[in-house]
């Protein structure tokens, strides 16, 4: 079997590279926030982002993104600091606009392995005029209209789960948004994990694997590394709120301050969280851990 | 009882949520965008529709109430947690009867554009795109749209067709492109008044009146020549009863109410 | 929220009809053995069915199948008793065949709701040649070639389960097939389920449900609901071997005779269950049980 | 050693699987077929590929080793079970490096059929059809393929392509139709010998020789005129070790090893 541990800056200075695709897993739950101070800590740089729900505010802000596609996201550069800082240093990105559903279907057309997927949705709809990936064709059997959206491939994909085995097979539960469909369609996976699991743990519940070990390039064990997004199960979003007013763009003066201290202060994820306890008081993390957890009835397996 | 004193029993926000919420029917599968259409399906359930499902754009499925703080995660759980792509493949697959969206802006034959006002490269404002909107209304058999109502708002054709109504109004279009059939806008509520769609052309079905709106005011803000419904009624107001949940149980601290008359879009977090 | 448990005799008599596309679930796997049974009993024919490695041997033998829509059946009517049966009568089923994938897509252009879904598979083959719902079309994208095939959406589907609620959320683990495609492809659901349970068993496992209760039309308790298959958790295969012989086709005399007295001699499972043990021993299905079932481990949610 | 007492040490099918293991390569991703696939594969796990996943066409993805009579299942563990559509994409989309089918008939190019022998609609034999065949040779970088020889089954051109080789051997063919590149059969393993492919067409590569067979047997069992490597070779016999754990753990009833030189394709459950 093959070991897949390593630390987060390994994973991302060996996975991710300038110019890459970069698919950004969360969508309302569980951003892999760790993964993405680390490449803004390296300042990989001219990456397409693909977020749904998900906003990579501060890989924006610090101009590393020549193109985002999605289908939702703030643009409005004159409301947010960070997106005024990439405007004004002329590194504002390219928006690749779909619905969600759009965005969903691109990534999962890649994941399927074909170079497109029909879909009903999209037509009538001026989003084609400005994007070229969504066009109308024939369907062979109907006759009728059908919209077609291309493919997304990511280079590399980042993922924050529940919990991981030291091969890479993945386990994450809760809202899932695109999880599944950014990751399977990327070629290199990068899981970062709030626990490692004995493949025992994982091979006691198969179906809730979302991505086999043999498709993940890097495993990080790396706790609270969703925060201060929501991880079910395990913490709820930033209730102290500091942290997820920097990251959404806050003002100049609290991202700055925060990117100073935080991300290029610090040498990681582990540092940033002692950091963030040694200012904020070290019951910082704890006051987000659940107030009333509840289990799920296992299932059985066996012969 | 003054224009005054009404103003201070309910706003214009508390009515747009009070009349989306009744457009919702016993069993309704419901597509709720964050927000406004998420207070009004709640609202909905602790009232006449118990039982309809709520599905959120980001894949969760549920018939349980929720806090609204909670509404676009599991902290309630749910039935189901499938994904933002397969409750999309429900609404293409025409599982999901009533969709929910906001506008930045709306067109006479109920087009919506929630992308860019004014030109698409030079805009004079962005809006955050389509999200879960254009699917809502390429899928559902009915959509309800809730807008703040102006001029700017209100137009002849929208700068940019985020979500496609009834196209340039002639029948059968939605159709033609591939849409779905029987989908499309069905009901219109804003700060001012509800609309329905005739023949794919936006039709004035009733005045906020309790709250003081007038005609003059309603034509005042849209940019065309509003067709008005022979059976033209004043809007039903919120009931003492729908009040006191939305405000006490639905959305205690009113942040939904003073956004649906705001004249930004709900945001998501 | 709406109860729908009901028996499987009113499930199957209200919601499968003459000249429906059947899905029958299972894949090596949980087969509803019980309302294939039902089925039986009821007669109802021209059928369509959708199946893949789950070889609706008795509907052929009893002459209820017009057209058999899958990926891999045994056709040799010279080697099966209910195949030779069925060609006999001149009720001999047309099949409309794919690959395994091709059929997985079918189901799941059906799940997804569009008309067509593209493939780089079939290509080359002769499938396309005698089944015209493949055809090669030019990609709007690249413009290589690609495979397209047609949707297929049953009218009903039948699955077993391992556990349901009363307003039919359905769990199923272990090896799962085409379980979630051919569910979510088909307009009407009927669910068995091992076990039904509270709503709360559900939330507080929202990720296994793999339809929401209201695509479902009805739900059905129905232990034993899959034997002679397998399902994970609950049983393995009959280890005595003679309702699986039975089911398999058999010769003449066990096929026969098993329609006799198991089939049509019965009114439902219920009393199928018991004339099985008043024959073959009180313990014949205890036997069956596992003998080394596993736990998953918990997950956690909640607030 | 006579005939006699070779063919009592191991036989033909014995042969076929150990040749087959030795196909797997360390950290192959291995899409294995019901019956002598899955044993060959479970014998290479055993041997000199301890780290290989093996993926079912039903939906299983394991490293683990597994008792043959649940290798269709998984009273013994696996690491997913996405089901049946997710294995083929990952198929589809290139990360199953290596297939594994049976066949009924396979021809000069390596086209196989699965269907029908004769005419399509008045077979002289009806198999089962694709199963995951077609899936396994359309998108696997290499293949390997395990089949009972004889003129019958071996033919200048199959009756029913079901499962495409490199057509009519034209290079590029299977890349203009729309196939993935760099995909196809690799390797062919007869009761009788090994073959290649050299631009397309079938090569005999080795000769079962330590069994008794010969060069004539070979060409007799082939309806064209077979293509020679020019470094035909001996196929390597199976170690004492290799039919060890072959007979005693892997296949202890010896179910498959009969099956692999039987006529008859392997039967699904």
């Amino acid at each position: 079997m093959s070991n897949k541990l390593m630390t987060l800056k390994e994973a991302v200075s060996k996975y991710v590279k300038s110019g890459d695709t970069l698919f950004v897993g969360g969508a309302q739950h569980a951003t892999p926030q760790a993964a993405l101070h680390e490449i803004v800590r390296q300042k990989i740089d001219h990456l397409g982002v693909v977020a749904v729900l998900a906003q990579p505010t501060l890989l924006i802000g610090e101009g590393l993104v020549d193109k985002m596609i999605t289908g939702y996201a703030a643009q409005d550069y004159t409301a947010s600091y960070p997106l005024g800082k990439a405007k004004a240093m002329n590194r504002f990105p390219v928006y690749e606009e779909y619905s969600h559903f759009g965005i969903s279907l691109a990534l999962f057309a890649g994941y399927m392995g074909i170079p497109f997927i029909p879909t009903k949705g999209h037509l009538g709809s001026d989003m084609p005029k400005y994007n070229k990936n969504i066009k109308s064709i024939d369907c062979p059997f109907t006759g009728g209209k059908v919209a077609a959206i291309k493919a997304v491939v990511p280079d590399v994909a980042v993922i924050h789960v529940q919990r991981a085995d030291a091969e890479g097979n993945a386990q994450k539960w809760g809202s899932i948004g695109v999880d599944v469909e950014g990751i399977n369609a990327s070629r290199k996976v990068i899981v970062t994990a709030e626990t490692i699991v004995s493949s025992d743990v994982i091979r006691r519940d198969p179906n809730r694997t979302i991505i086999p070990g043999f498709r993940v390039s890097a495993v990080v064990e790396q706790p609270w590394g969703a925060f201060p997004s929501r991880l079910a199960g395990f913490y709820n979003a930033d209730r102290g709120g500091f942290m997820r007013v920097a990251i959404a763009g806050g003002n100049e003066q609290t991202y700055e301050d925060y990117l100073r201290d935080f991300v290029y202060g610090v040498k990681d994820w582990n540092e940033y969280i002692e950091k963030v306890k040694s200012i904020k008081g070290a019951d910082y993390f704890d006051k987000a851990r659940l107030k009333n957890p509840v289990k799920s009835e296992p299932i059985i397996t066996g012969s | 009882m003054t224009q005054k004193e009404k103003e201070t029993r309910y706003s214009a926000g508390e009515q747009m949520i009070v009349s989306a919420a009744r457009q919702i029917v016993k069993d309704d599968i419901v597509y709720v965008g964050v927000g406004v259409p998420m207070v009004a399906t709640l609202l909905a359930k602790y009232t006449h529709a118990p039982d309809c499902v709520t599905i959120t754009e980001n894949g969760i499925v549920r018939v349980t109430k929720f806090p609204m703080d909670e509404s676009t995660d599991v902290q309630t759980l749910a039935d189901q947690l499938p994904g933002m792509f397969y409750v999309n493949c429900l609404a293409q697959a025409g599982y999901i009867n009533t969709g929910f969206l906001g506008a930045g802006q709306i067109d006479r034959y109920g087009n919506i554009n929630t992308t860019a006002a004014g030109d698409f490269y030079k805009p004079e404002h962005r809006w955050n795109g389509s999200g879960g909107g254009n699917d809502v209304i390429s899928f559902c058999h009915r959509t309800i749209v809730t807008i703040r109502q102006s001029r700017r708002r209100f137009l002849e054709k929208v700068d940019f067709i985020t979500s496609p109504g009834y196209l340039d109004g002639r029948p059968g279009q939605r159709e033609e492109i591939g849409l779905p059939p029987n989908t499309g806008p069905s009901i219109v509520i804003s700060n001012l008044g509800v609309y329905a769609f005739d023949n794919g052309e936006m039709l004035l079905k009733s005045i906020h009146s309790d709250l003081g709106v007038t005609m003059e005011q309603v034509k005042a803000e849209i940019s065309w020549d509003i067709k008005i419904a022979p059976d033209l009624t004043d809007t039903e107001p919120p009931t003492e009863e729908e009040l006191h949940l939305l405000r006490e149980v639905v959305d205690p601290q009113k942040i939904f109410a003073r956004r649906a008359e705001s004249p930004g879009l709900q945001q998501q977090s």
